[in-house]
């Protein structure tokens, strides 16, 4: 993805393709559960981006991108995103220095899985007046209201929830997922893995992140890079869909041509590689803007953006070019669709980083 | 529309409208909204409750047990059953193969198939793609030997939508090696519960399950379920082709899913982030207005047919347009829908909880599932050439 | 552009063809003045859409639609619209029995041209708060103010200003172009014809339009003829410019085969095509409504909204099919791009009329 | 963009700056925002103003008079012109014929030559299109036929950009009528005061005067202004076209358009249909988001470029993707201009009149003559092909 690669990350990303070729099959084969996760931290994944201080490797953007687009080729489903972007990031940004090194090491080890609950029904993608709601009963503080689209909260240990006490003022709470009070409604998400929305009902919180609740702003940077490592993995995606659309049209014939011979589709699939190779180019300098914290929120929007329309373009012309095998589970294009359409819905679709530019304040009004 | 105001018109629109609202049962029209699968039951159900009403077969003549409605009239009836959710007629026995039949079967066959059609005793299904076919259909295969009074028939067919629980398949089998592609191919209507014939389910990309491949080892067919002539299949197949295209726009169906995007756009003009709305609502209103020229370009055509007049290059303007406005207006509420286009179930999302909101229930299905009508019934790149072909020669 | 047409319709489409082929060149050969105004008199056409009870031929829209067909294939430049339909409507909808019967005759006859001043700078297409004021100063009415894209004004005899009085009731008051206090400055407009601003320092009012101020509602209704004349129109050009390309395609080589034979040229085509017989049945369909008055401001709307977009398109592939030669003076396809354009720019462009769409309360909010 | 703020990057960024600010005549950056078609005093007096500065040649080695910058310098060079409503750089001198008299040139033709392109003593132009040929430069039939020192030319060249001020015009031409069509095509040097030559303009539909038809009629070209070997002339145009393609993207032109309709939309802010604000905002964000990966592609090959490795198909991406993108801004300029896009002057609208806001000046021309953008310098459908042609061969 990116142009120029130190040695130290070609060999990183070499051995993460390397090993997901080998062990990590494609959807119709596919076996979910703790191993994939054990390994992961085996491989070191779980700390990539958790800081050298706190048992990590201290990677930075840039190497979870690299990550992030093999994920995207080989359709990896763990709730990676969840734990070792999202929860990992926050505890970095906000945590105590106990909390940090405690939960951080957790992470990275494996032992324990987190989901972040963001959302809340009927607000889409805004999340800076949450209703969920902080209050104190019998001495401890508990949490009451409903979060929505919480990725791998169904098989997560902990999970963080922004919420307000009363006053309004906003924090970030943990909870146990398996605690009183916590209610887990899952189901299978349009790319195969798992949705939930969580049902606080008096939950009690084991703790808040941090002390200040200044630290919500945060939120935004940890944001900057999850939206990052969504964007490589559509990278990988995309790319996987136009090679295997290639590789189709060349072996693949009708009326006694090669379809790789018709004008018009020989364009569509040009229109493919150029939306490809634009997004990949913007990618690698939103994770470039996030590695260097400079401009990194406009970088990542403007990425999310982008590839958001390009991945459903992509793929949706390669089922198109597939004809009537693209529209079957069996091949990989459609699973590929559907992924690039769960990324765009993810953490504020296209539609919604458009707008989330001009309020950025980039584009005059 | 202008077109549609006539009195007698109007009139007619009161009473299918009154008619479904009396006889669609609600779990049926919930059902056809939200799934784009439904189960044999359900479609032999509906079709049933039309045809005690005599109008089960819309465009047929009254001679074989159609309304003989008007092209007004049936665009109507279609504007009126989308608008009540109504399941769509399975059309591989009205649309497709019961048209052939009256045209060119013989007086044993009319009268063997045609009223099991229009009751829908019969669920038929349509055997024309091959693996390896593609769009270019005469390409195919499947090998027909004659043997004393029956055809001996080996080989598949793809995409066969609802054979898993068809009763008969009407199909192109090559019947002279020899010949030109085109003209060497015999049309066949087949018995599905003949010994050889076996279906593998083909799961789509919604994850449902609606096609098929149908496999064929030595099946014997009578030759008596012949149409027409051997080798002149290529014939009856393009009759069936060029019949009733002109709906194939959906525009009916298209205003329905406009209404359902208006509703999920509505629901949020609250709370949602009210700058949107506007933008929202512009992106609706292009829609709307391409569906309207469909609508208007639809019933043009049907009136042209009506006077005898040919048509040209209509018929393919509207399966091409018609098919990809309905994919952006389900892509359009997919991104209205935002974080709610995660969740995603082939049953009914959980009720009661605010998170899983019910109108997002079966549309993400349904643009998944929808994704194929570029790509069946000829796809838009074959539109495109058949088009160019009339332009240009 | 009609499926059915009576025997009536069919000879006076014909008719209208048949002079304009013969006697209005195209664009570089042409001359402009009051001949082809005295021409467009004797024919008949400036009395079209004029009821019979004045003078006129009582045509509907449909009938106007017919008319601006052939204007939009011949690339007719003459301010027809600002006199014949704009002007020549709301003296019908708006006039006194006396007003309607001098004007429209007049109008009819050829003997007089008017315009009509409806927007003002700044405010786009919205007209219903116009800064333009009549007030009475020594016991004349006078206008101050300014007008702006005002078609035809730089020939007409009379404009039609909407203004407000100092108490916010509009209505419509007459002046005379070439009398005090009227100022018109004009420039010429993108598709070769002129467009001006009128400026208004105390003009005084020759007349003001009909009694009632209520009957500025008619504005509308008058606006959906015009917009149904500008959008068959634009059917006309459209046509015209696809008829073109079609033979260019058809006549020239390249990599010694006729561009024709290229499938990517082929299928551009096809989409031009596509767009023209959409937008004929929409255009058929809301003349059909004009002329019932029903659903007519939505009608109208909608197909401006199509064809302004629809006529772009069709122009700008017209251009690239023909490669360099679509970017000269000489052919006729740049001209029926500029004239497309300035269509789209007229009484709301296709943004305009999508909004328009909007508020007319079509789409639920 | 991160890869150029490195320190020396924004020091060198705000060297240019300063020196546009201070050199940079008010008139001559109002004509050139305003104006498709500048005069050869304008295109020359900016050329000069830079060359004192040592800038006028910004991709040229220091050897032959460039100021030897990094591609990341080129960039920033573009992009500060841009912002500042500079001319653009008459490409025909500096950026086709320029690099290859440096690279095949003689020694006599190096020192004749490249001073006075630099200097811009010299204005040139590019004889390659014939009417006729189109995008299938190959099929060019004006012919050199040898005849003792020189060459005796015949033929006409179309869309000569400039050719009607200009000195020099470097051709291709015809010297073996038998060989294939890449390999019979000489490369020229022509002096545009040669008799027999002839030059007819061409108006563009936006009105104005760039484009020009050349005619030869038995004009004498002295042997010595041939480029390389007689015949070979397909190679150094092959190289010509592959020259500093880099930057046909335009992004930081286009940037600068983005930044002029930001300003129309501003000022209807307030007076304005304030629900349309957001959309229109949406609509230029999604633009600006396009831009961004302009130039970061852009950016991305210039470094490419720079490390020595091969350039596969970034610059077709660019082009196409580029000229694309620049049609959409202009054509959303005409969008928003709204009724203001009516008026249209090749001159400056009236000034004064609110009617005429000075905004909306040279805007429509603008979107009439980029029209072109998709068609020259490789169409849009050529560069297609060209990219198929490097995925499937």
């Amino acid at each position: 993805m990116f142009q120029e690669l130190s040695e130290e990350r070609r060999i990183l990303s070499a051995s993460i393709d390397s090993w997901l070729r080998a062990n990590y099959p494609l959807p119709a084969a596919r076996q979910h559960g703790p191993a994939n996760w054990k390994q992961f931290a085996e491989l070191g994944w779980l700390a990539l981006a958790i800081p050298s201080s706190c048992s990590g490797l201290g990677g930075s953007a840039v190497d979870l991108a690299l990550l992030a687009e093999a994920f995207g080729r080989y359709l990896v489903d763990e709730p990676y995103l969840a734990t070792a972007v999202l929860c990992a990031g926050l505890i970095e940004a906000c945590g105590s220095d106990e909390q940090r090194t405690t939960w951080l090491a957790e992470i990275a080890a494996g032992d324990r899985t987190w989901a972040f609950g963001l959302y809340e029904p009927g607000t889409q993608y805004r999340y800076g007046e949450p209703a969920v709601i902080a209050s104190e009963a019998a001495g401890r503080t508990i949490l009451s209201g409903t979060k929505s689209a919480v990725e791998g909260a169904a098989i997560a240990d902990r999970i963080i929830i922004l919420a307000s006490d009363p006053k309004g003022t906003r924090g970030l709470f943990i909870v146990d997922r398996w605690g009183e009070g916590v209610r887990v409604d899952t189901v299978g998400s349009v790319d195969g893995r798992q949705i939930s929305a969580v049902v606080l009902e008096g939950a009690p919180v084991l703790a808040r992140l941090g002390a200040a609740a200044d630290k919500i702003s945060s939120i935004d940077d940890v944001l900057a890079r999850a939206l990052v490592f969504l964007c490589a993995q559509a990278v990988g995606a995309m790319q996987a869909t136009y090679d295997q659309t290639v590789d189709y049209l060349q072996t693949r014939k009708q009326f006694s041509q090669r379809l790789s011979d018709f004008q018009v589709l020989r364009h569509r699939v040009v229109d493919m590689r150029v939306e490809i190779e634009l997004c990949r180019s913007l990618v690698a300098a939103a994770a470039r803007a996030v590695e260097a914290n400079s401009n990194h929120l406009i970088a990542a929007t403007s990425a999310k953006a982008m590839v958001g329309k390009a991945g459903r373009f992509v793929a949706q012309q390669a089922i198109q070019l597939h004809g009537g095998m693209g529209m079957t589970d069996e091949l990989c294009v459609g699973h590929y669709l559907k992924r690039l359409m769960a990324i765009d819905a993810t953490l504020g679709n296209a539609d919604f980083h458009e707008r989330r530019f001009v309020m950025l304040g980039q584009v005059a009004q | 529309m202008n077109l549609l105001s006539k009195p007698e018109l109007l009139e007619f629109r009161a009473e299918v409208r009154g008619f479904l609202s009396e006889n669609l049962p609600a779990e049926l029209s919930d059902r056809a909204s939200c799934h784009a699968h439904l189960s044999r039951e359900d479609i032999v159900a509906w079709h049933k409750i039309l045809y005690r009403r005599g109008w089960s077969a819309p465009s047929w003549p009254k001679e074989f047990g159609g309304p003989g409605w008007s092209g007004a009239q049936r665009y109507i009836f279609e504007e009126e059953c989308a608008a009540a959710d109504a399941p769509v007629l399975s059309p591989f026995g009205i649309t497709m193969v019961g048209p052939v039949i009256y045209t060119f079967g013989t007086p044993a066959q009319k009268q063997a198939f045609l009223p099991k059609i229009v009751s829908m005793d019969h669920v038929w299904c349509q055997g024309f793609s091959e693996p390896g076919s593609g769009s270019d259909l005469a390409s195919l295969s499947t090998r027909a030997v004659s043997d004393g009074d029956d055809y001996v028939v080996n080989g598949t067919k793809i995409w066969t939508s609802e054979a898993h629980y068809s009763d008969w398949i009407f199909c192109l089998v090559r019947t002279d090696q020899g010949a030109k592609p085109q003209s060497g191919i015999t049309f066949l209507l087949i018995d599905l519960r003949t010994p050889g014939i076996s279906v593998r389910p083909i799961i789509s990309i919604d994850g449902g399950h609606s096609l098929n491949q149908v496999f064929f080892e030595d099946v014997r067919v009578p030759k008596g379920n012949r149409i027409g002539e051997e080798n002149r299949g290529w014939t009856y197949a393009k009759f069936l082709l060029s019949y009733e295209r002109i709906l194939t726009a959906d525009a009916a169906r298209s205003k329905r899913r406009l209404a359902r995007l208006k509703e999920i756009a509505s629901s949020f003009a609250t709370g949602w982030l009210l700058t949107e709305a506007p933008c929202v609502a512009k992106r609706i209103a292009a829609l709307e207005i391409e569906v309207m020229a469909l609508e208007s370009l639809t019933i043009d055509t049907l009136l042209k047919d009506e006077r005898g007049e040919a048509l040209a290059v209509e018929p393919s303007i509207l399966k091409l347009r018609g098919s990809e406005v309905l994919q952006r207006i389900l892509e359009l509420t997919c991104d209205v829908l935002g974080p709610d286009a995660l969740a995603y179930e082939h049953r009914v999302l959980p009720k009661g909880n605010a998170a899983f909101p019910t109108y997002a229930a079966g549309r993400v299905e349904e643009y998944l599932y929808r994704r194929a009508a570029t790509i069946y019934g000829g796809s838009s790149e074959v539109q495109h050439n058949i088009i160019a072909k009339a332009i240009f020669g």
